[in-house]
């Protein structure tokens, strides 16, 4: 397995990368799991106003324990805490708000991406999985900048990068760039192509794992 | 005189009739009306049709509702999570259908009903199987799916102060769907903490106007809220905790 | 012009004769003009809610002279006042409640209703006019009941009750009912039927006048 | 520390271009940003498509600035009030466009332009003129017609206070279409009595959440609103008026 040999970056390094490219006064949805990482990682002397899409823009970091209001949780059902200049707001205006293009960015996890930028991260499609999409296609389509947080590989070694997606999509040609353990992507109107390295990562060693082409072909 | 408040979860679900379409208001248990759907199993009406985002958790309130074969189709979506064993449970039975929504479209088609629109064009899920069958457009080089209003016979949802007249306010994300579902049912019944008196709630900041709203009950406080300060909480796993200083 | 010899009431009781019809609790849009006038014989004892289009549930009566709030005004841009359990809303949450059936009753003045319901009252189609509708197409189409308040007869002697309207049309078969000056017609599925006869007036003679069945034909 | 106000009206309407399509909110005079007209009258960009419930009324405001020539193209529901002389002149001699829209569905398309919906079917106009050569469609037994979103370039709208951040809370019915003008254009400029501390706007009473808002600037209490106190208005003719005690 040729990636075993390629240096990567932490999870935790990853969402602090994100973190990194997040500037102040952007309006941001961070993803259930991972990407919710990425809240840890913004630099506290940055305004950014954290959106969930359950209502709320000034979402605030995890309350103390033990100081859990049941009322007020983010998208993943966690309690949270909402800041100073926050405002809460129903279903379809939350949703109007991503839907609108009034995000700036949002960062989600991904079972693939493919060349032209189409997500697939709500179904396996596995037979008898119980369907469960939330508020994954709207995320997916509704910021102006769609992050995906990603290990570049499966944990049996497959890319998650495609030529084209093989699961059920989320949304389509919605990926701006993917964030992976080994490298930064940017989605360009010609596939893939690399943005940043990781470690001693080269992008031939990239392409042997993903099995795409990374480079203008003139 | 105008008072729509009764003294009963029994009184506020009385009527509802077999067949129906129920919404049920909450994400996840934050505005989850339990006490109404606790009302609703005693009540009896079965062969329901329930819209809401997710299927339940637990044992108790929707799950539980669930869990007595009172339901035969779901419209949510979301229904998948950490303790949504009933659910999970009838529908690998085959014992439960289930319609599958986007959120955002969820949201706004449950808006469409109570806004009169016949039906609008979605970007959301847009070349997915979700979209799978349905009518599909461009406009202005953006691809559309379009989406249908999702009406119901009832809504039940919760809300933290009521007025007689049916005015409403809600607290923190324990909003999410209650104002959408309030104009899209037929019959709107509301559980409140508390009634108060017509002229409290500051008309900037009524949230739901009383046309939307038919029945409000009063069911007190919560754990974690007495009086309109938060007294603390219980975390995911029910562990009661300490008040904010 | 046997209009002439025929009882009629003043616009103020056809105000009162049409407040007596509304219930207790009934949400009710009394559009621009004569209909304002409904809400002076509203049953002081009786809670019925106004809606105005401009974003006001629970709207009262004018304020007395010298207090006007030149911020809380009626669809018809004079000052009003609002009671106590009102509640503010914007444009399109306001045009919703109209759209999605949730007003009881709206109260239209008309240039012209059809035998079908339609309703024409908002252009005369007068060469050279400005046209300006403001929400009276949304008030046509929305409210469960829409009651027409007019005179039966314009000045020059003409029936504004007709077969067709020759005016342009505001709805189609949206008026419930029509009070005017002589007699309280219904609209039903076979044209006007009379539900009230005011002072002296016939059926034979509303007939003379307006040159439409009123009576079925079996 | 993001900061969203600025010093000035100038300031605030900087860069407006010619050619550019502006949302002017306000229902008559009330919430009708007239700090904002008079700067962009001053700024001095033209060829304007102007998106507004009304006109504008008497001389000032918005009536200034059609009198001024600066606007190509009207689209409004009612244009005609007792004192829009300055729009009825231009009109009459043809030298403005004039698209008319009903007020209901004037909001709706604003709405959707903020809320990302390609087309709606709307019940309202079905019939008439005013749905001459629209898509026509039947639903559930009652006739539709499509709609499409209105956006802009610019928004210009006036609130009673905001922070910031650019959230915002309005004053009675002077709120109308501001809510839904900040959502639909590029960018939004908004005019206010006060700021105040971000957190101090009550974050469940907030109508316009700031990520709509690009510009605030204050102008100042008006004469019937100082502190937030109603200390007595002008009625339409313009008369003083006492407190209300």
């Amino acid at each position: 397995m040729p990636g075993a040999l390629v240096t990567r970056i932490s999870r935790e390094e990853l969402a602090a990368r994100i973190a990194a490219d997040i500037p102040e006064g952007a309006y941001v949805n961070l993803g259930i799991g991972a990407p919710t990482l990425v809240a840890n990682y913004l630099l506290a002397d940055l305004e950014i106003i954290l959106h969930t899409e359950n209502g709320l823009l000034g979402m605030g970091p995890a309350p103390d324990a033990g100081l859990i209001d049941p009322d007020l949780i983010n998208a993943g059902k966690q309690p949270v805490t909402a800041l100073a200049g926050a405002a809460y707001f129903h279903h379809a205006d939350s949703f109007g708000m991503m839907r609108g293009g009034h995000l700036d960015i949002c960062v989600l996890g991904a079972f693939q991406v493919s060349a032209t930028g189409d997500l697939a991260n709500w179904s396996t499609g596995a037979p008898g999985a119980i369907p469960a999409v939330g508020g994954a296609m709207d995320l997916a389509i509704g910021a102006k900048d769609v992050f995906v947080m990603t290990d570049l590989l499966t944990k049996s070694g497959e890319s998650k990068l495609v030529a084209e997606c093989v699961y059920p999509l989320t949304g389509v040609g919605c990926v701006s760039r993917v964030y992976t353990d080994r490298a930064v992507f940017d989605v360009t109107g010609d596939g893939f192509r690399v943005r940043e390295l990781f470690g001693g990562t080269t992008i031939d060693q990239l392409e042997q794992l993903i099995r795409l082409d990374l480079r203008n072909k003139d | 005189m105008i008072d729509k408040t009764l003294p009963s979860t029994a009184a506020a679900v009385a009527g509802i009739e077999d067949g129906s379409t129920v919404m049920i208001g909450g994400f996840g248990r934050a505005g989850q009306p339990v006490e109404l759907i606790d009302a609703l199993i005693e009540q009896g009406a079965g062969d329901l049709t329930i819209v809401s985002n997710n299927a339940g958790n637990g044992d108790t309130g929707l799950a539980a509702l669930l869990a007595k074969g009172r339901v035969r189709r779901m419209i949510c979506s979301f229904p998948r999570q950490h303790d949504s064993w009933v659910f999970d449970g009838l529908y690998r039975a085959g014992e439960i259908e289930l319609e599958i929504v986007p959120q955002g479209n969820l949201a706004e088609r449950i808006r469409a009903a109570g806004a009169g629109i016949g039906a609008f064009f979605s970007p959301t899920g847009v070349g997915t199987e979700l979209a799978g069958g349905k009518e599909e457009r461009t406009i202005d080089g953006r691809r559309y799916v379009l989406e249908y209003p999702i009406r119901a016979d009832i809504a039940l949802i919760s809300a933290y102060r009521g007025d007689r007249w049916g005015n409403l306010v809600y607290r923190e994300t324990a909003r999410n769907f209650g104002p959408i579902m309030a104009a899209a049912a037929s019959t709107t019944v509301v559980q409140v903490d508390e009634v108060v008196e017509l002229g409290a709630l500051d008309p900037e900041a009524v949230v739901t106007p009383g046309i939307f709203v038919n029945r409000v009950v009063p069911v007190g406080s919560r754990p974690w809220v007495q009086g309109g300060a938060f007294v603390g909480g219980v975390d995911i796993e029910g562990r009661s905790c300490q008040v904010r200083s």
